[in-house]
């Protein structure tokens, strides 16, 4: 059996490079990705404590965590596309009419 | 019970695709491409969920995630015509070097806590019964005692919908008003 | 439920708060249907009287003790202090209740035609005011008598900045400040009798008694500070000519009928009922302040050139006659006193109705333009002849029983100490005939001078039912006021014994 | 029997109502008959209660109609008392209204306020009736201002009428006034009584004072005199008399039945009414005595000067009354009262002639048109072939006031002086020879201003085309002229010296009423004394007689600037005038305005408080607030906003990687210190 640890090794790679993605690329689309992955991270831990304790409810979480995501994905997409629509370019830098 | 090491290889051979592809999906400059080893890092997540002992968040996983998720991506991608990205100039000067920096910094303190002496995390695994993780346990609990947060994401996936139609469907919106206004 | 029902229909409840159902009902009505707002207006009041004449059947002349008694605890504040919903009637409050709830529909019903805007919030107003009215007459608990108090002020303010005549704000405002001034520091006296004490329940406070003679003093003096600007005594009384000069007729009504008897009444209930030892020790000087207000009153309304400035100074002068009578602490002044603030509500209250009367027709109040009005409008000239006779006290009618049963009451009493109070103040009766006779001689004999007096139409039928039952009142107190004396005997025999008792103390 | 007492103030009251209401309704005749049967009907009771009385042996009775104000021992009912005294008020009143009443109806004609008239003379009957049969002092002070209130609407009942419109109203005016004044003294004397006794109720009273006697004196002289106050100002004796000469401006009826009969008696009938207390102050007695006298003089004289009918025969009435009050002042209750009676009978007799004789020359006037002051003596003359009736009752009445032999006046007027004769002789005390002195001097100016009188209105030539013209009345007028007449002429036979009928009747109320037995020598000098002044006047007045209406008065030659004097009523008008009702005025502006107004509204209220808290509310506002607090922290304010702009706005880049950056940050921050603690 592999313990937690190592899972949540894992998933602490596997978010740092989610958090990279969102610093530094400028791609919307990517942006998206890598918040996908920062959730999916999340979940692995989710599961990975599920297993430990033996508690199902991690695993109920992870579902939730899913739903949520593909919310997110949906009403993001459908930001980009209008973004794009209006400013042709889905560059996250052109997005900034809310200077202060 | 310290783990068997066909078991220890199989993880740490999974892991390192996983990491390989999570870094492929970063730094591939064409967004389809990015978007496919985001695919395969979600199957290589799903398998982990099976060793893990939850065959049916494994099965959502590849369902939801890489299914439904990333076809989603790729459409938007095609539709957007976003696969090269044209590199425009005003680049925030000290935004990378930051990053990076914080980045490590959050790696090391998190290996910190997570292998150092921090969290115990305890070796003795439980191997419950078998269907554990399967999807009648999981139904049942869900619609018990979980019944109520499971409505509330139904409700936040409807407004999610109309959120999309309403953003996309702009244009028919925009006409009904400027009518309205010229009455 | 069952007992929050049973609460909420308690009589005195009900009286006090009737009017706020005819509030809320006339908030529903829109206000251009001005006639069906001045129905729905006079038809709470004349019901909150039905009421109070159902109090009046429960209410049992004997007992001298509070009746229908209301407690229920309101604010808790920590351990000690508890300000609690108290409500009573008794022998010295019944006659000004009951006084409070005829005035308001007659004068409601008397601006029928005077106020055209705004009617709706008028009649909003009046029937708030009444509430308060009310409230203070029969709240027992000090803090909630004092939240009535200032409750008043409120819609009174209005009702004289609104719908007043010229420089009504400034009328209104120094009305307002006025009594308010005042009030601040019978606040500071309720507080600190509530913490010492431990209760605000009137009740309480005067079976306990146990106030040493000293702070009693300073207890008598804010509260009187209060009640001398409301009632008002002589040095601080320059608010209310300017207050019914400009106040429209039906609120000088209220405002001279019932609200100065809010001072009075309460000297009566708190600076007698609750210090006796310093109502002996202050009896003089106030007598002596009480004098001078009727004579000065007299003398000062007769030069007036304004009518309303006329009566007004008279209230003073009335009222001086009241105060005079409380403070003779004997049986013979209280009863004599609670006689005179119903007789001066009934008698005034008619006269600021003619008033009103006449200054709906001729828009005038300076007795200049009047003259020989009596040839113009007999009847007129008939029922307002009966009103002057009335309040310059002729015997028979119902000042005279009041005044004379005052006189007798201080020329007798020991706490006044000399009968010289009581002389001089029977030469108030002098001054009263003085003035009296002078307005109703330059308003309706002599020959009809001004043209414009000489077209004048007669009283219509809406005036003269506003005055049928305060005449009516007029001729039966002035003969068989023994019911009145009745309902009031028991409760200020108590009193009288308690202010005898605390006599002796200041003697020892 | 006595249950009908209360009826016998019912029935006026019955009348007053019904005319009220119904009186524009009922034609003139009809509102006649319902108020002279009203008082008729009271009359007629009143007689009963005289029997009722008879058989009751003469003993009290009194007769609860309603309890009026019980407060803890002080008990005061509506309570009538009936006995000998009350009663013959009573009929007086009732008798003399009734005969009153029906000449009004005559008098009155054509008056547009007709109905309104009577309803206020059956009011005053009510009333004085209320204050003769009162069986406490309370209830005699209900009528005593009652009638008060009365005679002030009946005195300006042509209110729109005298002198620039106003005059009658001004008379009324002062007329209550001065009555109050006088009731003034009797509310004191009231509550002093009360203070002492306990109640007012005649019977605890006059027992407590005749049991306690001498000790109580000090206490019942000031009682009486105040009581005298109160009886100067309602039977106009000296101090209070101005008002009922200016009372003359009431119709005739009222001057006859207020200002002659009744009325102005209830002074004198308030002090027989508490002889008891009298009877312990001796020096108070001396005082009314006196008072009575001199008023009698005084009055006399000033009546010698008039030349307005009314007013010669308002000042005979004072000093008839002064005889009154002087008779109470000796002790004679008896003779008083006697007096009283017969005055109601030739005053009121002597009044309503005079009121026929104005109607008479009034209606002259109409027909030839020219307007003359119908009241004043100088435009008439030569009336007594044109009115022959009219003429024949005024001497009947003149000659009764005068006192001459058979008539009424002799024997009153004449008890008065006997009495006043034995009490200054007799009982030798100084003050009862002075009053004799003074009422003899007093009854030749009677006889002689009567003469003049006569002589000047009825004999001679008529003076004004008016006089020429006048005319007798209608019987309803001349019939009750006739009535008083007779009365006048047996009115002596009730209390015949030798018979004492009245003594002997009034007796039963107090043990010391007694009638004194006859003194010649006193009734054959003030005979001889009357005829004599009558000689005189007829020498002055009938041998030279007035010319035309303007003519000097014979009589200047004679008295020269006395007259003048006592023309303008001893200046005491213009005197009372000055001192007190100027000061008032002056005293009443000075107050409303200069003390009130000026000082206390203007100056206390909005210099002093308005005024500084203006100021202190202006220093408060302007440099403590504006430039203090203000400008301190609008300096903070500033400098949070450049703080703001400076360092805040850049951070705000717009760039959503800037923002995840910060949440990076945030996120590390958050680990290392959960790390560290």
């Amino acid at each position: 059996m592999i313990p937690t640890s190592y899972y949540l090794a894992l998933s602490v790679i596997l978010f740092a490079i989610g958090v990279a993605g969102v610093l530094l690329r400028r791609n919307a689309i990517i942006l998206f990705m890598a918040i996908e992955l920062m959730l999916n991270s999340a979940n692995l831990v989710f599961v990975a404590y599920s297993r430990q304790f033996g508690a199902l409810d991690g695993q109920i979480l992870v579902f939730f965590v899913m739903t949520v995501a593909a919310a997110e994905v949906a009403v993001g997409l459908a930001l980009i596309v209008t973004i794009f629509r209006s400013k042709a370019s889905i560059d996250v830098d052109d997005i900034s009419m809310l200077k202060g | 019970m310290l783990p068997n090491i066909p078991e220890l290889v199989i993880f740490l051979v999974l892991a390192v695709i996983a990491v390989a592809a999570a870094l492929g999906m970063l730094a591939s400059s064409n967004a389809i491409y990015s978007a496919l080893f985001l695919v395969v890092n979600f199957g290589v997540v799903a398998t982990f969920y099976l060793l893990l002992g939850a065959p049916f968040i494994a099965m959502a996983q590849v369902t939801v995630y890489a299914g439904a998720i990333m076809v989603l991506f790729l459409f938007v991608i095609m539709l957007l015509g976003a696969e090269k990205m044209k590199q425009t100039s005003h680049n925030l000067l000290w935004q990378k070097p930051l990053s990076i920096v914080l980045i490590v910094l959050l790696l090391s303190i998190s290996f910190y806590v997570v292998l150092g002496q921090g969290v115990s995390v305890g070796s003795d695994l439980m191997q419950n019964a078998s269907g554990y993780g399967s999807p009648s346990a999981i139904g049942t609990l869900l619609f018990q005692k979980y019944l109520f947060p499971f409505e509330a994401t139904s409700i936040l996936l409807l407004a999610a919908m109309v959120g999309a139609v309403v953003l996309t469907g702009v244009r028919r919106q925009r006409r009904r008003i400027r009518k309205s206004r010229r009455l | 439920m069952y007992e929050f029902i049973l609460h909420i229909t308690s009589t005195l409840t009900v009286v006090t708060f009737f009017p706020l159902v005819g509030v809320f009902v006339l908030l529903l009505i829109n206000k251009e249907k001005k006639d069906l707002l001045r129905w729905v207006g006079v038809g709470t009041a004349l019901l909150t009287f039905v009421f109070s004449l159902v109090m009046l059947g429960q209410f049992d002349s004997q007992d001298a003790g509070m009746q229908l008694v209301v407690s229920e605890s309101w604010i808790q504040i920590g351990s000690n202090w508890s300000i609690d919903y108290h409500l009573g009637v008794d022998g010295l409050s019944v006659l000004l209740v009951l006084l409070a709830t005829l005035l308001t529909p007659i004068a409601m019903f008397a601006s029928w035609t005077a106020i055209e805007e705004r009617v709706k919030e008028y009649m909003i107003f009046f029937l708030l005011l009444e509430v308060g009215m009310t409230g203070v007459f029969l709240a027992l608990d000090l803090f909630l008598f004092y939240i009535f108090w200032e409750f008043t002020l409120v819609p009174m303010y209005f009702l004289i900045g609104i719908w007043g005549g010229e420089n009504r704000i400034y009328a209104s405002i120094k009305f307002f400040l006025y009594t308010m001034a005042g009030s601040i520091l019978m606040l500071v006296a309720v507080l600190w009798i509530g913490t010492v004490q431990g209760t605000f329940s009137y009740t309480a406070l005067a079976s306990m008694g146990n106030i040493p003679p000293g702070t009693q003093r300073w207890l008598f003096l804010a509260f009187a500070a209060a009640f001398a600007i409301k009632v008002p005594m002589w040095p601080l009384h320059s608010w209310l000519p300017d207050a019914h000069v400009e106040a429209p007729t039906a609120g000088s009504v209220i405002l001279a009928g019932v609200l100065l008897k809010l001072g009075t009444y309460g000297f009566l209930r708190f600076n007698l009922g609750l210090f006796p030892d310093a109502s002996h020790y202050f009896a003089p000087s106030i007598a002596f302040l009480a004098v001078v207000g009727i004579i000065y009153g007299a003398i000062v309304s007769y030069p007036q050139k304004d009518v309303k400035k006329l009566v007004a100074y008279s209230s003073v002068s009335h009222l001086g006659f009241v105060m005079l009578g409380l403070f003779a602490l004997n049986d013979r002044g209280i009863q004599g006193a609670i006689l005179q603030m119903v007789n001066h509500g009934i008698s005034t209250g008619a006269l600021f109705l003619i008033v009103g009367m006449i200054y709906e027709r001729r828009h005038t109040r300076s007795l200049d333009e009047f003259g020989g009005l009596w040839t113009v409008m007999p009847l007129y000239g008939s029922l307002t002849l009966i009103v002057v006779l009335s309040s310059m006290g002729l015997p028979g009618l119902n000042g005279f029983v009041g005044e004379f049963t005052i006189l007798l009451g201080a020329f007798g009493s020991e706490a006044l100490g000399s009968y010289y109070y009581s002389i001089v103040a029977a030469l108030g009766v002098i001054l009263a005939a003085i003035y009296m006779l002078w307005m109703f001689q330059k308003m309706f004999l002599g020959a009809v001078s001004n043209e414009k007096n000489a077209l004048l139409q007669d009283l219509n039928w809406r005036e003269i039912v506003v005055l049928v039952p305060l005449l009516i009142l007029i001729f039966w107190i002035g003969l068989y006021p023994s019911p009145f004396f009745n309902l009031m005997s028991a409760s200020v025999e108590q009193l009288t014994a308690a202010l005898d008792f605390g006599n002796t103390l200041v003697l020892q | 029997m006595f249950e009908l007492v209360p009826f016998i103030l019912l029935f006026p009251v019955l009348g007053l109502l019904t005319n009220l209401v119904f009186g524009r309704y009922l034609g003139e005749r009809f509102v006649g008959i319902i108020a002279s049967g009203a008082v008729a009907a009271s009359f007629i009771v009143s007689v009963i209660q005289v029997f009722a009385l008879v058989n009751n042996n003469f003993h009290v009775e009194t007769v609860l109609v309603a309890d009026w104000i019980t407060i803890g021992k002080m008990y005061l009912p509506w309570q009538i008392r009936v006995d000998t005294l009350s009663v013959t008020m009573m009929v007086l009143v009732t008798g003399v209204g009734t005969l009153i009443h029906i000449y009004a109806v005559g008098y009155m004609h054509g008056d547009k306020r007709f109905a309104r008239f009577f309803v206020y003379l059956n009011l005053f009957v009510v009333m004085m009736l209320v204050l003769v049969a009162a069986d406490n002092y309370l209830m005699l002070f209900v009528g005593w201002e009652g009638v008060g209130i009365c005679s002030y609407l009946l005195i300006g009942f042509w209110y729109d009428k005298g002198d620039d419109n106003l005059g009658n109203a001004r008379a009324g005016r002062k007329a209550f006034v001065v009555n109050r004044i006088g009731d003034f003294g009797f509310l004191i004397a009231m509550f002093m009584i009360f203070g002492a006794v306990g109640s007012l109720q005649f019977d605890a009273v006059l027992y407590y004072f005749e049991n306690h006697g001498m000790e109580v004196g000090q206490l019942a002289t000031t009682i009486t005199l105040l009581l005298l106050v109160g009886a100067a100002g309602k039977s106009a004796q000296i101090p209070l008399f101005v008002w009922l000469p200016d009372a003359m401006a009431g119709p005739t009826p009222v001057s006859a039945l207020i200002h002659a009969a009744t009325m102005v008696t209830a002074g004198i009938y308030m002090m027989v009414r508490s002889a008891p207390i009298y009877a312990i102050a001796p020096s108070s007695q001396m005082t009314v005595a006196l008072l009575g006298a001199g008023t009698a003089l005084m009055a006399g004289t000033i009546a010698l000067a008039q030349w307005d009918i009314k007013r010669v025969l308002a000042y005979s009435t004072i000093s008839q009354l002064g005889f009154m009050v002087a008779a109470v002042g000796l002790g004679a209750h008896v003779a008083a009262m006697f007096h009283l009676i017969t005055h109601a009978f030739f005053k009121a007799l002597l009044f309503l002639s005079a009121g026929s004789v104005i109607h008479g020359v009034e209606h002259g006037a109409h027909k030839s048109d020219d307007h003359c002051d119908p009241q004043d003596m100088r435009n008439m003359g030569g009336l007594k072939d044109k009115m022959k009736i009219t003429f024949g009752v005024y001497v009947v009445g003149a000659i009764a006031l005068a006192g001459i032999f058979p008539l009424s006046g002799f024997w009153s007027k004449d008890e008065i002086l006997a009495d006043a004769w034995h009490v200054g002789m007799v009982e030798g005390h100084w003050h009862g020879m002075t009053v004799y002195i003074l009422l003899a001097l007093a009854a030749v100016i009677t006889a002689f201003y009567m003469t003049r009188q006569i002589i000047l209105v009825f004999f001679g030539s008529s003076r004004s085309a008016a006089a020429n013209h006048a005319a007798e009345n209608p019987p309803t007028m001349t019939v009750p002229l006739i009535g008083l007449a007779i009365l006048s002429i047996v009115g002596g036979g009730i209390n015949l010296p030798w018979s004492h009928t009245l003594g002997s009747w009034l007796e039963h109320t107090h043990h010391f009423f007694h009638g004194i037995d006859f003194n010649l020598t006193v009734a054959l000098t003030s005979t001889a004394l009357a005829v004599a002044s009558i000689f005189v006047g007829f020498i002055v007045y009938y041998r030279r007689p007035l010319e035309s209406s303007t003519a000097p008065d014979p009589l200047m030659s004679v008295l020269g600037p006395s007259l003048k004097f006592f023309y303008n009523k001893w200046y005491i008008d213009e005197l009372y005038g000055t001192t007190f009702v100027r000061l008032y005025e002056w005293k009443a502006r000075f107050l409303a305005f200069k003390v009130d107004r000026d000082f206390w509204h203007d100056f206390v209220h909005n210099q002093i408080i308005l005024k500084s808290f203006k100021n202190v509310s202006g220093t408060l506002s302007g440099p403590v607030d504006r430039l203090g607090i203000n400008k301190f922290f609008d300096g903070l304010a500033y400098s949070v906003h450049n703080i703001a702009v400076k360092v805040l706005r850049p951070v705000q880049t717009g760039y959503v990687r800037n923002y995840a950056l910060g949440v990076m940050l945030g996120v590390v921050m958050v680990l290392g210190i959960m790390l560290i603690r």
